[in-house]
């Protein structure tokens, strides 16, 4: 007797993770657009546009490290390079909203401006199709997904583990980086795209297509949340755990490695882009320096702040650094860089297994991951017990 | 020897039965399923392996053995596609060239191997170690909505029971003794259902009495199965009874039976000691 | 409420914290004085300062965190172009007010944002022509070399078409980028060389910004390219980014701007006294050589316009005060008087050409009469044409 | 410039001619105060006058307006500005009270140049030989035949070989617009000999064909003469041109080397993920910063060696911050490699921020010392700077330092032993705690090395080690982890192909290419250059 | 001579040793045996300070001295005369047969040479002196990490099922070795093994676990009578 896959897909989640999702889901479908909307600015429910757009903001951080965290928590492949498929996903979206332009920008033509005064005449090839919806939405999900297809394929194909894949994802981001800030390129070299208008002939700074983005946000989270909880409870997740561990051993009982690494690394790609292109039109800039690999370190902290393996910890981690540093930035200008520092040094010393380890330790469960194997003592730290 | 295990190679094909093979099928036509001829492995100019040729026939149960540094390891790793011969060949049945085929291709095929040091999921309970090596679709698509029919969950539970692991099956694997993680590699084995097993000191650290029953299994697999048994211990050696090959710096040095092996003064100098 | 906020949006930290720190606290010396002269219609100048770190998207939640929740009357603030472009939106949407104090390469006008900095006629192009003039050394062959970026990309495309109305062709002219941030400057200094050998007097127009321009130097003083071979004109190195060379091989690079630190007249020696006893009092490290720059300049003068036009207009709302900043004049460090302009939310600058002395300061060996209008609009880039007046 | 320097050629032969072995008479007022016009031209015409004089006081004059240390008082008269006190300008005698109002005099590169060639004619009689030499070369690169009455005689007179060889190329640079072919023959011939660009440039000149297609040099002799003489030139500089891009590329991989030697021990050896390693560097930078300050401070005659000071300090100081980083943070993660990721990364925020505090947010200035500052001109003025030089020595020296180090010693060992199993290691009785402290103490020392580096060739700021980290661990692990040989194989391959595609494409393109580049190596080679091989590997 | 006393130590909430009390005599062979899974290798890390204990004290007197080992840490312990032979090899395997070797020498003076007795006993190392420990067949490597524990001449020489791998000469040498060093009087021997008959005729005394007690203890030649091998197998 087989269970419906709409069953499991409820039962990989347990009953308190549907509770919280649909918490979470009134919270940013309900009561955040009531407050911003209906209550008026100095009330103290109210929300304002600012919090919006940065709750917006974090939400498409929190999609990425749940896409960060399904490759290195369950897979064990370590990108520093996700800042890359996240940034294509904007710029695929951000070539539909400079479009969206139209004759409004500082030359009244139809061309974007860096176009014009960059001495472009025309559209260079790849912006065809650029001014559809449709097309913007297909390349979202198709050039990263491209993009992370091939290169994944000749690098898994090629056994390429550990720091050497992470050094190359590195590498890949920091050569797209270079390549995004030429201007011959054809995407506004550093200043990248800005100054956009609107979507689907909307305003893009309308309190409700704020509030539109930011509940897509939020649902894109969702479904995330959901899909990477199925996967990481189906067989898939466990064969992915098992080549994370002992990738040989999987090997030698039949399976390919290859294939399950380029699956869950494809779909890890194409969720970022997705959550870039969110995250375009609510920051209102896509610029090479998305993808610095500085940026794309940035996420896996994200993902060890918050719990490794753990996907719901991504979204913690995520918005605890962010929140972190919107506020010490503004509290503390000049010495916000310490705060993060020792906040991170404090999570890995005393959190090991992220904030989600300590959630876990408080409630008395130790989780499978952290019981754990290694009975060999190497994983205790030296010096310990003295 | 279970039922279940009898369906599953009753099933997947007679051993030279004349019927038209599909690629990639195992050919059993001249009873030998694994063929070895003029095998050799070096590295850095050691030979590790030295013009070694072995046939292993349909539901024999052979035992290698040899001093230590004679190859037996090697040659496994020759034939589950881990290492790469610089000659010679490897036939799996008739038709399946084990040096043009990757890991997984070989194991799909059917052949097994439980390693010299036991290595399994740490990670992943008893259970999911099971599940995860028992024979099914593996490619990734079927992964992704496969679950266990109940017949498959007995099939892991008949398994627990025979490597006396039932207790264990929710903890991780990676916190049992040696001796419960070499049981609990060969139930892997036995999960994965191949047609040939490399089995590499199976029994090291285990009790005497777990030998014995080592030895029992695996005799009542053969003829179903065909095994390679590679041990030390020659009371294990003797209660398997079948054929003994003795490798010795890379080839054959002698073959036959335990007590011929045993008395041979080669075999002696070299291996059994005085 | 009392007291006006006023916003401060510079880096101080990541890569443009080298040049930006500076800036906020000049902003707060200004802010400073200001307050202790009785402040802004009788208010008190609060500055909200933030750290925008270096991250474009973060320059604009800041400007919008500033605008919206701290609303602020007027933010001072951006260094690159790009975090101006980023958050040029969120004034325009917020109607907020920006003062912008560094030269840019133009082809922008926003309604919210003064540009306090030089467009490429107000720095580059008068260089260029020094560069040609007989005492510039009457250069026939020209390096654009600069960081690869739309700063200096658009600057060398409005120059390299400001060269061919003056006759030299294109293979004459050699155009080099290098990434952000690189350090490695052998192959190009070689390049130079070689491209100065043949025969007609070169110089070099360096746009390379921010932390290239030490390893740039280092490598120009230790080739062997001497400014009397081959001169060394820069638009983006001042005496904050001196700080950080051995200036003694570079004696006689130039480097074209609106204010320089030892121009000598009261204003300015008043100015860098301020900022010194500023920075000593509020423990900047090295307080003791601290310097002064052209942006920072620029940032001073903002602000003075900015309290002026609030007093002209007698509030502090952004639409009011627009209007009362078209036409505001101020007596800045540089010596001269400058004014905004009625139209097109620029100063008109003097442009001043100085030659690196080996403490580190520049000499003024070339400068314009009176301030020069800014043409945002370069009309070397076409389709501008009808641009002009604006 | 070319019109001004005749200009000033003519008045100063002018002025020779009339006052060889006349009387050294003081200058004139009327000069002096031209001196100090505003008009370029005017002035340069009052130093011609005063370098073909050729008094003492005159050179002191053109010496100081060099220094600009030539001043006008507030009163308008000129003096001198020493360092002891002040002197006039048209006696040389000192004046009381020194003169507050004085400003020094600005100079303009028009009039660095005259002053220059002014010297240059008077130095070529000099009888210092490196001032001899010094003014052929400015003399050869300005040759023309208005200084045919100086170069000439020089030529006659002079002893050295290579003066003279320099300044024969300047006489034939001289005689190639001579009327004679036969001069003209011999001057092409002789410019054959050069390895300049710009002879090359100048000899191209005379194959060139005017508007009719006429060529411009109407005896054919000359012209293959030329001809002959630009490919010789053109071959010595092909040739300059690939040792140029050797030396560049050695140059630049020796510095990515020393950028990373530090990590192939904290991460190669000890598996630690250091992303505070570039600050390690920083730590190195800032305290060559400290030592160069002291010792002007303190020790201002030996302000040339404090770089040698500064080593030893830089190696403490990193390695003192790096034991602490062990001490306080990393020893609880190893095993946890993933863990030091974070961590460090959590370090290196709080390094930087503390150099911010501490130095500020601007760059600080490390200068090169006297001895590392230029470089050696060599074949085909191919100018190797100094400052390279001594580094590329110094990587070779450190790189030798870590190989003994982990090669050679126990210490070694045991730390591979350590890294390898950390448990077991410590059954054998190996105080592993200590052994992983001193380890890290000596990788954090040798990236103090680093920095003591490259802060003679880059920046010094708190975010200079931001630059250097994705590099490092480029070379770190396109070597192969743990690989010594390969960590150098790698920096010097990275730094030859990044200068070879750089004079192709461009820095930028080429940076482009030599990350693709990494990325396609490494699925050949997917454990980097010198993989370890062996069963162990894939385990 | 080794003293256990009242040693007890729990994995996470599992308690693994109980009350565990023994003494390892000098000169004499002693053989701890039980099941799979009883608890003897984690004994031995215990002793080796590799696990924590809960209670219990750890004592070695050797050479006139006594030292309290309880929570000194495992180079200490090693520093005070213990070589150990653990469970899987565990030999380094990026450095060679001969870099193993002198690892074994760690807390000897840095020119102590490699005792010949282990070339002796174990020839195959002698060839394979240059060859990466890991490279080696395992076998090999269980030689090698037995040859490590007796490079620096310990007086406590903890060994986990040091035959398994080994081929039957072998074992035969090593039996004979351990013979040899226990009758110079100047080693104690803890041995842990499965292999019955091995354990039988090198014991002097033996210790029974199960469950992580001591159930039964003896002289080695009672072992038969005190029916040990029929207690293994129930
Ligand atoms: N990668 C390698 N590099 C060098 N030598 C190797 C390598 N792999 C195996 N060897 C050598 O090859 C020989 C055969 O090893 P193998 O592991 O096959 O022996 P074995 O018969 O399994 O021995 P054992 O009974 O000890 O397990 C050994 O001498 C070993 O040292
Ligand atoms: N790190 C660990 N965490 C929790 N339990 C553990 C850990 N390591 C071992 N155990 C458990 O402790 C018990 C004793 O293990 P140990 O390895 O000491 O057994 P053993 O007697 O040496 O067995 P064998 O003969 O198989 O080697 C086993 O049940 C095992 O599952
Ligand atoms: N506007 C600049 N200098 O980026
Ligand atoms: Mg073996
Ligand atoms: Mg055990």
């Amino acid at each position: 007797m087989r269970t419906p896959l709409s069953v499991r897909l409820f039962q990989s989640l347990p009953r308190t993770g549907w509770l919280a999702l649909a918490i979470f889901a009134a919270i940013a479908w309900i009561a955040i657009p009531a407050a911003h909307l209906l209550l008026p600015e100095g009330h103290a429910l109210y929300v304002s546009a600012y919090t919006v757009t940065l709750m917006g903001k974090i939400l498409c951080y929190a999609v990425v490290a749940v896409a960060m965290d399904l490759i290195w928590g369950y897979a064990g492949i370590l990108s520093l390079g996700h800042g890359v498929f996240f940034a294509l996903g904007g710029y695929a979206f951000g070539m539909y909203l400079m479009r969206g332009i139209g004759t409004d920008g500082s030359y009244g033509v139809a061309l974007p401006d860096f176009m014009v005064f960059l001495d472009w005449k025309e559209l260079p090839w790849f912006w065809v199709g650029s001014d559809s919806f449709l097309w913007a939405l297909i390349m979202v999900v198709a050039v990263p997904g491209l993009l992370a297809f091939v290169f994944g394929w000749f690098a898994f194909r090629s056994r390429i583990k550990g720091v050497y894949f992470s050094i190359i994802t590195q590498a890949l981001t920091y050569a797209t980086m270079l390549l995004f800030f030429r201007n011959e390129t054809g995407f506004g070299g550093n200043n990248g795209f800005t100054d956009f208008k609107r979507i689907l002939g909307y305003d893009i700074t309308s309190p409700q297509m704020r509030l539109v983005l930011f509940g897509l946000s939020a649902a894109l989270l969702i479904a995330v949340l959901i899909l990477g909880r199925y996967l990481v409870t189906s067989k898939f997740g466990r064969v992915l755990a098992a080549i994370r561990d002992a990738e040989s051993r999987v090997r030698f009982i039949g399976y390919q490695p290859t294939q399950y690494k380029l699956a869950i690394w494809t779909l890890s790609a194409v969720l970022c882009a997705l959550a870039g292109a969110l995250y375009v039109p609510q920051v209102g800039i896509i610029n090479p320096s998305e993808m610095s690999p500085a940026n794309s370190i940035e996420i896996a902290v994200w993902v060890a702040v918050g719990g490794r393996g753990t996907l719901i910890g991504g979204v913690i981690g995520a918005f605890i650094v962010n929140l972190a540093k919107s506020f010490f930035t503004v509290s503390f200008p000049d010495y916000w860089l310490f705060f993060l520092g020792f906040l991170f040094i404090g999570v890995t010393l005393f959190l090991p297994d992220g904030v989600v380890g300590l959630w876990r330790k408080l409630r008395g469960r130790r989780p499978a991951a952290t019981e754990t194997a290694t009975p060999t003592p190497a994983a205790t730290p030296q010096g310990a017990k003295a | 020897m279970s039922t279940t295990m009898h369906d599953g190679i009753a099933s997947s094909g007679r051993a030279g039965d004349s019927h038209v093979l599909r690629p990639g099928e195992l050919d059993l036509s001249h009873k030998v399923i694994l063929y070895l001829e003029d095998i050799s492995v070096s590295f850095d100019g050691f030979k590790a392996l030295n013009n070694l040729s072995l046939t292993i026939d349909a539901g024999e149960l052979r035992a290698i053995i040899g001093p230590n540094g004679a190859g037996k390891t090697t040659m496994m790793d020759v034939i589950t596609g881990k290492t790469r011969p610089d000659s010679g060949k490897a036939f799996f049945g008739q038709t399946l060239d084990l040096t043009r085929m990757n890991e997984p291709e070989i194991a799909h095929a059917g052949i097994g191997r439980k390693f010299q040091k036991p290595t399994i999921f740490e990670n992943h309970s008893v259970f999911e170690n099971l599940e995860l090596a028992m024979k099914t679709d593996k490619r990734v698509w079927k992964s992704l909505f496969a679950q266990l029919s109940g017949e498959e969950r007995d099939r892991v539970s008949d398994t627990l029971k025979r490597i006396r692991l039932q207790t264990e099956a929710d903890r991780p694997a990676g916190l049992l003794s040696h001796g419960q993680k070499q049981w609990l590699e060969i139930g892997m084995l036995l999960m994965q259902e191949p047609r040939l097993l490399l089995l590499d000191e199976p029994v090291a650290g285990m009790t005497d009495e777990e030998t014995e029953r080592t030895a029992e299994l695996f005799v009542s697999l053969a003829g179903q199965h065909s095994l390679v048994v590679v041990e030390h211990d020659m009371s294990f050696v003797e209660a398997l009874g079948g054929q003994v090959t003795v490798l010795h710096e890379g080839s054959v040095l002698a073959e036959g039976s335990l007590a011929k092996v045993q008395a041979d003064p080669r075999v002696i100098e070299v291996y059994l000691g005085r | 409420a009392d007291t006006i906020k006023v916003g401060v949006l510079h880096s101080l930290s990541g890569t443009m914290a080298i040049s930006e720190t500076a800036l906020k606290n000049v902003a707060l010396m200004a802010i400073d004085e200001i307050n202790a002269a009785g402040g802004v219609m009788g208010k008190q100048l609060e500055p909200v300062v933030v750290d925008p770190a270096s991250n474009w998207p973060l320059f604009a939640e800041k400007a919008r965190q500033l605008l919206s929740q701290d609303k602020v009357a007027v933010t001072f603030g951006c260094w690159t172009s790009v975090s101006r472009k980023s958050v040029n939106p969120v004034f325009k949407e917020l109607n907020g007010l920006l003062f912008y104090p560094v030269q840019y390469e133009g082809e922008e006008l926003e309604k919210n944002v003064f540009y306090t900095g030089a467009a490429p006629n107000q720095q580059a192009i008068p260089a260029v022509e020094y560069l040609m003039s007989k005492d510039g050394g009457e250069a026939k062959r020209f390096v654009l070399l600069g960081t690869d970026y739309v700063y200096p990309r658009t600057t060398n495309k409005i120059l390299r078409a400001f060269l061919h109305s003056k006759g030299v062709k294109d293979e004459d002219i050699m155009e080099e980028y290098t990434p952000f941030g690189h350090s490695d400057y052998q192959t190009i200094i070689a390049n130079i060389k070689k491209f100065a050998a043949a025969g007609k007097k070169t110089a070099v127009v360096s746009t390379i910004n921010g932390d290239s321009n030490v390893p740039f130097y280092k490598e120009l003083g230790n080739a062997g390219l001497k400014a009397t071979d081959v001169p060394v004109v820069a638009f983006s190195v001042g005496e904050e980014e001196l700080r950080g060379v051995d200036a003694k091989p570079l004696v006689g690079h130039l480097a074209a701007w609106n204010y320089f630190m030892s121009v000598k007249n009261p204003t300015n020696a008043a100015f860098i006294k301020k900022y010194q006893d500023w920075a000593k009092k509020n423990g900047v490290p090295n307080a003791d050589t601290v310097v002064t720059n052209d942006p920072m300049e620029a940032t001073y003068v903002g602000i003075y316009m900015w309290k002026q036009a609030v007093e002209q207009a007698k509030t502090t709302d952004v639409d009011a005060v627009i209007a009362a900043l078209g036409g505001q004049t101020f007596k800045a460090p540089s010596g001269f008087t400058l004014t905004m302009d009625k139209t097109n939310h620029h100063l008109h600058k003097p442009v001043l050409i100085g030659e690196v002395r080996a403490d580190g300061q520049f000499s003024t060996v070339w400068k314009t009469k009176a301030p020069i209008r800014a043409q945002p609009w370069s009309p070397y880039i076409a389709g501008n044409e009808a641009k002009q007046n604006m | 410039m070319s019109l001004s320097l005749h200009h000033l050629l003519r008045v100063f032969l002018l002025a020779v001619c009339c006052t060889l072995g006349s009387a050294h008479a003081a200058p004139s007022t009327e000069t002096l105060a031209r001196l100090a016009d505003d008009d370029s031209d005017t002035r340069i015409a009052a130093i011609a006058e005063l370098g073909a004089e050729g008094s003492a006081q005159s050179v002191a004059l053109l010496d100081a307006l060099a220094d600009e240390a030539l001043a006008l008082t507030g009163d308008g008269h000129l003096v001198i500005l020493t360092d002891t006190g002040a002197l006039d300008a048209a006696s040389g005698e000192a004046i009381e009270p020194y003169p507050d109002d004085a400003d020094p005099l600005m100079i303009n590169n028009r009039v660095r140049n005259a002053l220059q060639s002014a010297k240059a004619a008077t130095n070529i009689r000099a009888s210092d030989r490196s001032t001899r030499l010094a003014a052929a070369q400015l003399l050869r690169d300005s040759a023309s035949e208005l200084l045919m009455p100086i170069l000439e005689p020089a030529l006659a007179t002079e002893q050295d070989k290579e003066i003279r060889s320099i300044l024969a190329l300047a006489v034939a640079r001289v005689n190639l617009a001579s009327a004679e072919p036969a001069k003209r023959i011999l001057a092409a011939q002789r410019l054959g000999d050069s390895s300049d660009a710009s002879v090359k440039a100048m000899l191209a000149t005379l194959l060139d064909k005017d508007a009719k297609g006429q060529f411009i040099e109407p005896d054919a002799e000359v012209r293959a003469a030329a001809k002959a003489s630009v490919q010789a030139i053109e071959r010595r500089l092909a040739m300059a041109d690939l040792a140029s891009t050797a030396f560049t590329g050695l140059s630049l991989g020796s510095i990515l080397l020393l950028a990373a030697l530090g990590l192939a021990i904290t991460y190669g050896v000890m598996g630690v993920i250091n992303m505070a390693h570039g600050e390690l560097l920083m730590v190195g930078a800032y305290a060559t910063y400290v030592v160069q300050g002291l010792f002007r401070s303190y020790l201002p005659d030996y302000v040339d060696s404090y770089v040698l000071a500064a080593v030893p300090v830089a190696f403490l100081a990193a390695a003192a911050v790096g034991m602490l980083m062990e001490r306080t943070v990393i020893r609880w993660l190893y095993g946890r490699p993933l863990e030091t990721l974070l961590a460090t990364w959590g370090l290196s925020l709080v390094l930087i921020q503390t150099a911010r505090v501490i130095f500020g947010p601007q760059n600080v200035e490390v200068a090169n010392p006297a001895w590392m500052s230029g470089g050696v001109s060599t074949y085909a003025d191919i100018v190797l700077p100094w400052n390279r030089l001594v580094i590329i020595g110094f990587a070779i020296f450190v790189l030798l330092l870590v190989w003994l180090m982990m090669q050679k010693t126990r210490l070694g060992m045991f730390v591979r032993a350590v890294t390898q199993n950390r448990a077991m290691a410590g059954c054998v009785g190996v105080p592993t705690a200590r052994i992983d402290t001193l380890a890290f103490g000596i990788g954090a020392g040798i990236a103090g090395l680093g920095g003591c580096a490259l802060s003679q060739v880059a920046n010094v700021g708190p975010a200079m080690g931001q630059g250097y980290i994705v590099d490092s661990f480029m070379v770190v692990v396109l070597g192969g982890v743990g690989q010594l040989a390969g960590a150098v194989t790698a920096a010097m391959g990275l730094g030859l192909m990044t200068k070879i595609l750089e004079g192709w494409a461009g820095a930028v393109v080429a940076k482009i290419l030599v990350l693709v580049f990494i990325i396609i190596f490494i699925q050949k080679r997917p454990q980097g250059l010198f993989a370890l091989k062996g069963r162990f590997v894939e385990d | 001579m080794l003293t256990v006393d009242n040693l007890n130590q729990y994995y996470g909430g599992s308690h693994i040793l109980r009350n565990l009390g023994f003494e390892v005599p000098m000169g004499k062979v002693t053989c701890l045996l039980g099941r799979n899974g009883v608890g003897k290798t984690t004994l031995l890390k215990t002793l080796m300070g590799l696990v924590p204990s809960a209670t219990g004290s750890i004592r070695l007197e050797a050479g006139g001295t006594t030292h309290d080992l309880t929570r000194t840490p495992s180079y200490a312990r090693v520093k005070a005369g213990i070589g150990y032979v653990p469970q899987g090899r565990e030999i380094f395997p990026r450095l060679t047969v001969e870099e193993n070797l002198q690892m074994g020498l760690a807390t000897c003076s840095a020119r102590t040479p490699l005792p010949d007795r282990i070339f002796e006993m174990f020839p195959v190392l002698l060839q394979m002196m240059r060859r990466r420990g890991g490279d080696l067949s395992g076998g090999q490597q269980q030689q090698l990490a037995i040859g490590r524990a007796l490079a620096m001449g310990p007086k406590l020489l903890i060994l986990d099922e040091p035959t398994e791998g080994i081929q039957p000469s072998i074992i035969k040498d090593i039996e004979r070795a351990i013979r040899t060093l226990a009758a110079t009087g100047e080693m104690a021997i803890l041995l842990v093994e499965q292999y019955y008959d091995f354990a039988e005729s090198l014991a002097d005394h033996y210790l029974l676990m199960e469950r992580g007690e001591i159930i039964m203890r003896g002289r080695g030649d009672e072992m038969v009578a005190h029916g040990v091998r029929e207690a293994l197998s129930v």
